[in-house]
């Protein structure tokens, strides 16, 4: 027998964990059918109904008819159900584990009271084009939404249209273009500048736009460079997108500058508060001048994160650009809420219908719970925690936090392991791997990797002081092994659901498979000769 | 006994007073705001946030939100009929079951390890999608079918190097709004007439605007209007000759009966997830797919994640990861395709649940049954004096036009006076498509029974008669 | 393409016929009847049930019982201030998420290994009742209060060896119907009157009664009618002195602001968790606890399961399983304390979560909330003219009885009336306690706010007036 | 690394999963507890309530007002979620193995479909003294779900009150009692009859009812001894009460012969239908005479286990018995359903209102998703998965399955390793813990220990033929271990969230704890002299 009592460290409180994640080695959903089998029925038609049509197939001209039954599995129910529970538990969600180290995601408690409401059939089921009369509930909650965060953002007009942050930005940058449009500069101003600290969504998104780009580099203390602003703004400037605190972690004290000097060049400026956690109560995108921001409602506003959405993003506007904002808008009479398409200049539609409602709704309930008195101490409280974690992980070997050295940071830190790397030859990576063992994340996606070995912890508020100190101390253990046996760290994880996977055929096209009827042709049949 | 103390929010467990003044201590600060000492003074703000009082208990909560939602009418109260892009099916049971579990539910980014089961559920999603479509690569999901079709627009054009693509005119004025948003600063959208009769798009002005600068055509099956595109094979030669990419967006709950696109031509299949196990959520249960053939070419392009299936260290055991991720603006920023954020992924989980349990004859039975029923529907309405029903001389779907001109009533006043029979009537189409006259668009699903269709008409004649 | 098969079973994997034709040849028989060769030609079942036609599709499933049920008020559409042995408290959102996982929901009779999480999380239950209860046994949860009433009295008969019980004459009609038919073959049970005035348990009766062939005495706190039982020592002390054991039942939810019971001298100590995080269900929500100090001679007599900490092979793990488990009916049948089976387990698991989340603050919150509004319920009832309100001179918890015999209305049609207000008045005492007059048991918990008080009040004016 | 492809045994389909459990190694949780945290907080009373009350707790007499605040665990919300979530995955349902190993218990599957139903506010959010009025939906669904046990028992009066199964067989003895005490027989009638192979809880039941119990062991064929009871019925016999099929998966043929030998004494005859599940639609209790009987409908009828309840029983009688039943009953007058609770001759009651009504709910939506036929194809498919199994084990080295050699058995069987013990040394017990090893349960509560070495299978109709072959393909593995590699075997589990229990203290009064406190002063202060 394995001696597990190796696993649990002492040196140290809390202890470590003797973890090993479910590993339920299930098969592909394919593997697994039988034939014949149903996972459930569909509601039968009546005879008479039936009779009446008579074979609607035959309606269908032949080629359009479908020939082939898609080759879908067939399985009963509870086999469905078995199968996918065994994966979820396969799946390392912030309701299982101290999900600090998915840094810049902003892994909060995500209340599960808000989501049982959202789960209730007067959000659930409703249409999108029921009379407004029908749906004056949820239109208060999204109109009243709306009113909350230009308290918190001080930014005059919001649309929650866009379905995540990035399709916000997206959006940001179709009102900038559709501004300088309507003032004749399109043409002229087709130029965003962004940071190389903002995340990359701003820099791809006004690229997606039509902008080029161009990307500020901090300067020697680590903030972003004013001096390189000064000298990339001209009459091609169409804005600023910028993200603040950056992915970093360090806030640019110089925005307001940053924001003034884009706006004399005659651009807007758009704010990414998707890392707003740390600053909500504290400081205010309109304050510091800035035309648009937008808000991840899956983020700070602690609707789950859902495996990869459904997210939401939130994009508020100057009183002068609301007229661009997609249709439609919710107005409130007094009495009645209403959906508001009559807006010629807005740049339209984002998305189907009016936004992401549950998440929407999940975001509302939220704030709702906390208030700005409760908003501020989730802000203070999350700052409070990183900067006792970035105190707790300098103390480690190995560990530095570039930039803006000795200064506080807000919501996040972006630290480096290259000390460690030089020292051992391990990698940022392979603490990662060696981090799962006992039980959390640490992700991996750091781009851009100018920070040499990087690695992105953001604690939020909704983790307690012994948590945040587990998984310092799960750090410090794996550096000391990294030290003492790199081995062990470069042949991790061991306590997973699987083993180290071979990466390569993923980035060639003869091999890659991205569906198993894929993998059949190419790998299977290739491999088995079958 | 001491009283309350003050509050510690239960979200927010370091909220405890001494805990937090521990933990300055260890940071060296004397109070919280030192750490905000970035922010320039004149920045911070001075006052507390002017926001509603908040409902600290759970329980007060809970009323105070449930109170508001208590305004809106379902559509289990109401018999409904509306569809137009978002769609009443039923959600199977596991579907909730499997995307409100905690651990997809709240899980992120994590490696192929730590969420071995997100990959392989998202991996399988895709498979499934596959199968439906005929076709090798799936996406995982992005935002909604409009985003789909918008970035399979611009796949296209950045396979062709082309800047004009030719879509339908039966497409929804809203999708075409977010696709001439999305592609505007690239790619010019032409539309294609439809052919007034039977709503088939129009070939001749198809072949009048098609041309070697054609990066796509773009139509739907079925249509946004309901009835089904029957010339799916002559289309897409027509795009084909001009070496123009066809793309074909579909209701995916019709493929049972319906043909995959590819069988018609179709290079890029895009669609809608949501009536694969979604509620409505007032349009918030959206996700959008993509899919094209297993061509490097067509991979290349996709802004999206693909998740690719992978050996590991040990002998039959499958690793996931993500396919070509260099591709994506997570590694590349404005060089990258597109953009890439967080969409819907638990949607597109959802729909993998809900294929698994349709299997190929659940989906093959609900889609003639939709049929059955939305041919009913048909039937029975155009008997309404006044009706004309479907407006179109096609094969349909789930959805179709209802005109009213012969009623001498607005679709307005009808759907008002449907209301008092807690219907909700079709979709408003007279601003839509104008030249359509005072007509609906009605959707029949699975969910209605003969019984909820006789009421409709009943309701109806009662209503204009 | 092939139209519908025969129906496969979603629930029933092998009813695919090629199975079932594959299975029955590899165990050798002609058809599935062979298989019940053992039943007798003369008992097997003729003809096909006769039973209603099902709904075979999930969706059509769900619509036949969610129209069947649509037809209940709720106690969200309406006030309800119905008490008396199922009470409306808050139910915590993670209490309903934790008792909904699949893993809790189906698991079952694991053993330590396999089902570790569900022996931590019961004991993990009985020791916050413990910690509430100030006691150091606490069992596996059995059916309800009843039952562990029922069964308290039974343990004190087979540990004193004594066949008779005292009741206190407050307790509820229903329970002492169950307490008798459970403890008939045993036990007599003989009540104890009440004082008119104050409702306490009248001291006098019990010395009448008490004597050495007495096992117990039973009393609750707070009592059913409402109010609390002041004199526990003395009551505890008559009981000791004469040898038998002190039994107290209990409402969990008072215990953050009233005395434990073994302070008042109480041996066991048993009630109902419904008010800890079960929602009402009409009264299916139940689920009774017994505690006793850790003494041998009261753990002997447990019927029920007890969850003990254990050490594993490997040091600091911590493992659990059956305490004594030979006591149980399931080692020794008959010979067994009385029976033990499936009960209650999951509500135990769910108390543990919402103790847990209430921890000791607001615990006591909470049942200091309850008597604020408890007793602003009572001042402002009881100034309606007619109106005696609380019916008895004792401090109150949550419930209280309300006379309505100045008011010239009986209960039944006072709380008819109070239906069209949107209210549900107290239960009607009249039969279960026809001396106390025209009066209804009133209770008043932390989701009422001064508004629903106020409500209620001015309803009744109106109705009595 | 440890080399993992060894455990995916090939020597036949399909092969055994890589499987490990979720191994969170989590606190107790009073070891979490952080002094101030809250996890919820409860709702605020208004001022203006508080100042016209006063000082409540000023009212409760001192003695009785608590001076010393429980010392319950102080938490964040997020970190009790992540407590019991973590828990959850170390606990192994039905929605996650293939439960075939806890014979008797009915491991089926548990439509998620009727759970959602059942927590809907129209079921949980309803009081139970509501007006009859507002109450319809429900009483409805319960009245109409008497109809359908009736048709399904032959029995004409049912009653939903009892709490489980062993409480209805209580409430059975309880009525056999009432019924004799009507008949001024009470006295005399005090014997109650069971079988061996009867589930314990009849002979617990019995004698908590007061009678004295008589046991029937099986023939030398493994039937119920028939002599043996003719000459155990006398002038005391009160009745009968007897499972059929018994635990063993034995159906007693001469059922019939039994109730009429007890009638012709005098005695009822109640029949624990439990084990119903294979006999769903083909034969029925009052076919065969029996006078009560009673189901359990967290078995056969679908309701979820849930670690333990809440269960139900329903209890069936004969029309002479009805008078008996618990207080209240349903009853329809042809447009309302009402309680009716005037029935002087009543038992009483036997829990709490009318039963465990989310219990009753989601059995009636199961029948009504099956109908007679799918209730037919149940029963048939159970018993033809319990043959095939029977058939399969079979032929593994060391099991055997007792008596009644070479019939058919209905829903389940109880084998018997003894073979293997003498072979090998391993115990049944010790089998069950290497099964865990493979994701599945293998229960070894099977009292009465009189199949030397038992195990006990029931497949139900719940899983696939597949699911079948690779469960006893686990069992035919751990069978070859225990001939090759015993102790492997017997020092399992070792893919488990913990390993071997030293089960000592839980017997031992001086160590026993049952509670934390109580761990804490007996063992934690003992051991660590803190
Ligand atoms: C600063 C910042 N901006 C934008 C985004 C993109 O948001 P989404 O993932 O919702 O597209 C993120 C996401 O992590 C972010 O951290
Ligand atoms: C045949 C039989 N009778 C009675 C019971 C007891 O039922 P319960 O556990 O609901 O008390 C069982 C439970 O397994 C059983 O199998």
């Amino acid at each position: 027998m394995k001696d597990i009592t190796e696993e649990r460290y002492v040196d140290g409180k809390p202890k470590l964990r003797r973890f090993h994640q479910a590993r339920w080695d299930e098969p592909i959903i394919f593997e697994l059918s039988n034939e014949g089998e149903r996972g459930i029925l569909v509601p039968e038609v009546e005879e008479e109904l039936k009779g009446s049509v008579g074979d609607v197939l035959s309606r269908i001209p032949g080629k359009m008819l479908r020939k082939k039954r898609p080759e879908l599995p067939e399985l009963s129910q509870p086999r469905v159900l078995r199968h996918y529970v065994r994966l979820s538990q396969e799946t390392l969600g912030t309701d299982l584990n101290i999900d600090v180290g998915q840094g810049t995601c902003t892994m909060k408690y995500s209340p599960k009271v808000n989501e049982q409401i959202a789960r209730m059939p007067q959000v659930a089921e409703i249409h999108p084009l029921q009379d407004e009369e029908t749906v004056q509930g949820i239109l208060e909650i999204m109109y009243k939404f709306e009113q909350i965060l230009k308290e918190i953002s001080g930014m005059d007009r919001f649309s929650l249209q866009p379905g995540g942050g990035s399709a916000a930005i997206y959006a940001n940058a179709s009102i900038i273009r559709a501004y300088h449009e309507s003032r004749g500069e399109a043409d002229q101003r087709d130029e965003i500048i962004t940071t190389i600290f903002s995340h990359p969504s701003n820099a791809a998104c006004a690229r997606t736009a039509g902008f080029k780009v161009i990307t500020l580099y901090p300067n020697e203390d680590g903030y972003p460079d004013i001096q390189a602003l000064s000298a990339a703004v001209s009459e091609r400037t169409a804005g600023l997108m910028i993200t603040n605190p950056e992915d970093t972690g360090i806030f640019n004290p110089k925005i307001e500058e940053f924001v003034d000097i884009v706006h004399e060049a005659g651009g807007l400026c758009a704010y990414d508060q998707a890392n707003a956690n740390g600053i909500l109560g504290i400081t205010r995108a309109r304050d510091a001048g800035f035309d648009l921001c937008q808000f991840n409602l899956h983020k700070t506003f602690s609707a789950p994160h859902g495996c990869g959405g459904p997210a939401a993003g939130a994009i508020g506007v100057a009183d002068e650009l609301g007229k661009f904002l997609p249709v439609p808008v919710i107005e409130f009479d007094g009495s009645k809420y209403r959906l508001n398409y009559d807006r010629p200049e807005s740049i339209g539609k984002i998305r189907s219908f009016y936004g992401v409602v549950p998440v929407v709704l999940k975001a509302y309930a939220w704030v709702m719970s906390l208030g700005a008195e409760g908003l501020k101490e989730v802000a203070e409280t999350a700052v409070l925690n990183n900067n006792y974690v970035l105190k707790k992980l300098l103390e480690v070997p190995g560990v530095s936090a570039p930039y803006a050295k000795g200064k506080r940071r807000i919501e996040q830190v972006r630290y480096s392991w290259e000390k460690l790397a030089v020292d051992t030859g391990v990698h940022s990576e392979e603490i990662g791997l060696r981090a799962a063992d006992f039980g959390v994340h640490y992700w991996t996606s750091h781009h851009p990797w100018i920070v040499p070995e990087p690695c992105t912890i953001e604690p939020t508020e909704s983790y307690s002081k012994s948590e945040l100190d587990e998984y310092v101390q799960i750090i410090r253990n794996v550096s000391d092994e990294a030290y003492k046996n790199p081995e062990l760290v470069k042949t991790a994880p061991h306590n997973s659901t699987i083993h180290r996977i071979d990466h390569a055929p993923l980035d060639d096209p003869s091999q890659w498979a991205v569906t198993w009827r894929a993998y059949r042709k190419k790998v299977k049949r290739d491999k088995a000769g079958e | 006994m001491e009283d309350e103390k003050p509050t510690v929010y239960p979200y927010i467990p370091n909220s405890v007073p001494a805990v937090k003044k521990q933990m300055l201590k260890e940071v060296g600060a004397e109070s919280v705001d030192n750490l905000f000492e970035d922010i320039p003074e004149k920045l911070r703000l001075k006052e507390k946030m002017n926001l509603p009082k908040p409902f600290v208990s759970e329980c007060a909560l809970r009323r105070h939100v449930e109170g508001i939602l208590s305004k809106n009418k379902t559509c289990r109260e109401y018999l409904n009929f509306l569809g137009a892009g978002c769609w009443q099916h039923y959600v199977p049971s596991v579907c909730d079951e499997i995307n409100q579990r905690g651990e997809f539910l709240t899980a992120y980014a994590g490696e192929p390890y730590d969420d071995h089961g997100r990959f392989q559920a998202l991996f399988e999603y895709a498979s499934m999608m596959g199968e439906l479509l005929d076709m090798d690569v799936v996406n995982v999901p992005t935002y909604d079918w409009f985003q789909a079709a918008a970035t399979s627009i611009r796949m296209a054009s950045r396979i062709t190097g082309r800047r004009e693509v030719l879509v339908s005119r039966t497409v929804s004025a809203d999708k075409l709004s977010k696709i001439r948003d999305y592609c505007k600063p690239q790619i010019e959208a032409k539309l294609i007439d439809y052919d007034p009769e039977t709503g088939q798009l129009d070939l001749d002005s198809l072949g009048a605007k098609v041309s070697s600068k054609t990066a796509a055509v773009y139509f739907e099956n079925p249509s946004y209007l309901g009835f089904i595109e029957v010339n799916g094979d002559e289309i897409s030669k027509v795009a084909h000759d001009h070496g123009a990419i066809c793309i074909v967006g579909v209701d995916p709950i019709s493929l049972g009966v319906l043909s995959p696109p590819i069988e018609y031509g179709a290079d890029i299949v895009c669609g809608d997830l949501q009536p694969l196990g979604m509620h409505m959520q007032f349009g918030g249960g959206h996700a959008g797919f993509i899919a094209t053939r297993d061509e490097e070419k067509y991979v290349m392009e996709y802004p999206s994640r693909l998740f690719g299936i992978a050996p590991t260290m040990v002998e039959g055991e499958y690793g996931f990861g993500d396919v070509a991720y260099e591709r994506t603006s997570f590694a590349l920023r404005e060089e990258g395709k597109e953009f890439v954020g967080t969409a819907a992924a638990l949607w597109g989980i959802t729909a993998g649940v809900y294929l698994a349990l349709m299997g190929p004859q659940g989906m093959l039975e609900i889609g003639k049954g939709i049929m059955q029923r939305s041919h009913y529907a048909m039937k029975e309405v155009s008997k309404i004096k006044g009706v004309r029903c479907p407006a179109f001389k096609s094969p349909h779907f789930k959805e179709f036009v209802v005109n009213f001109d012969g009623t001498g009533k607005a679709v307005r006043e009808i759907n008002k006076a449907l209301l008092s029979h807690k219907i909700f009537g079709g979709k408003d189409l007279t601003k839509e498509f104008p030249e359509l006259g005072n007509s609906a668009l009605y959707c029949v699903t699975e969910v209605h029974t003969k019984a909820d269709i006789d009421k409709l008409t009943e309701a109806l004649k009662e209503v204009v008669g």
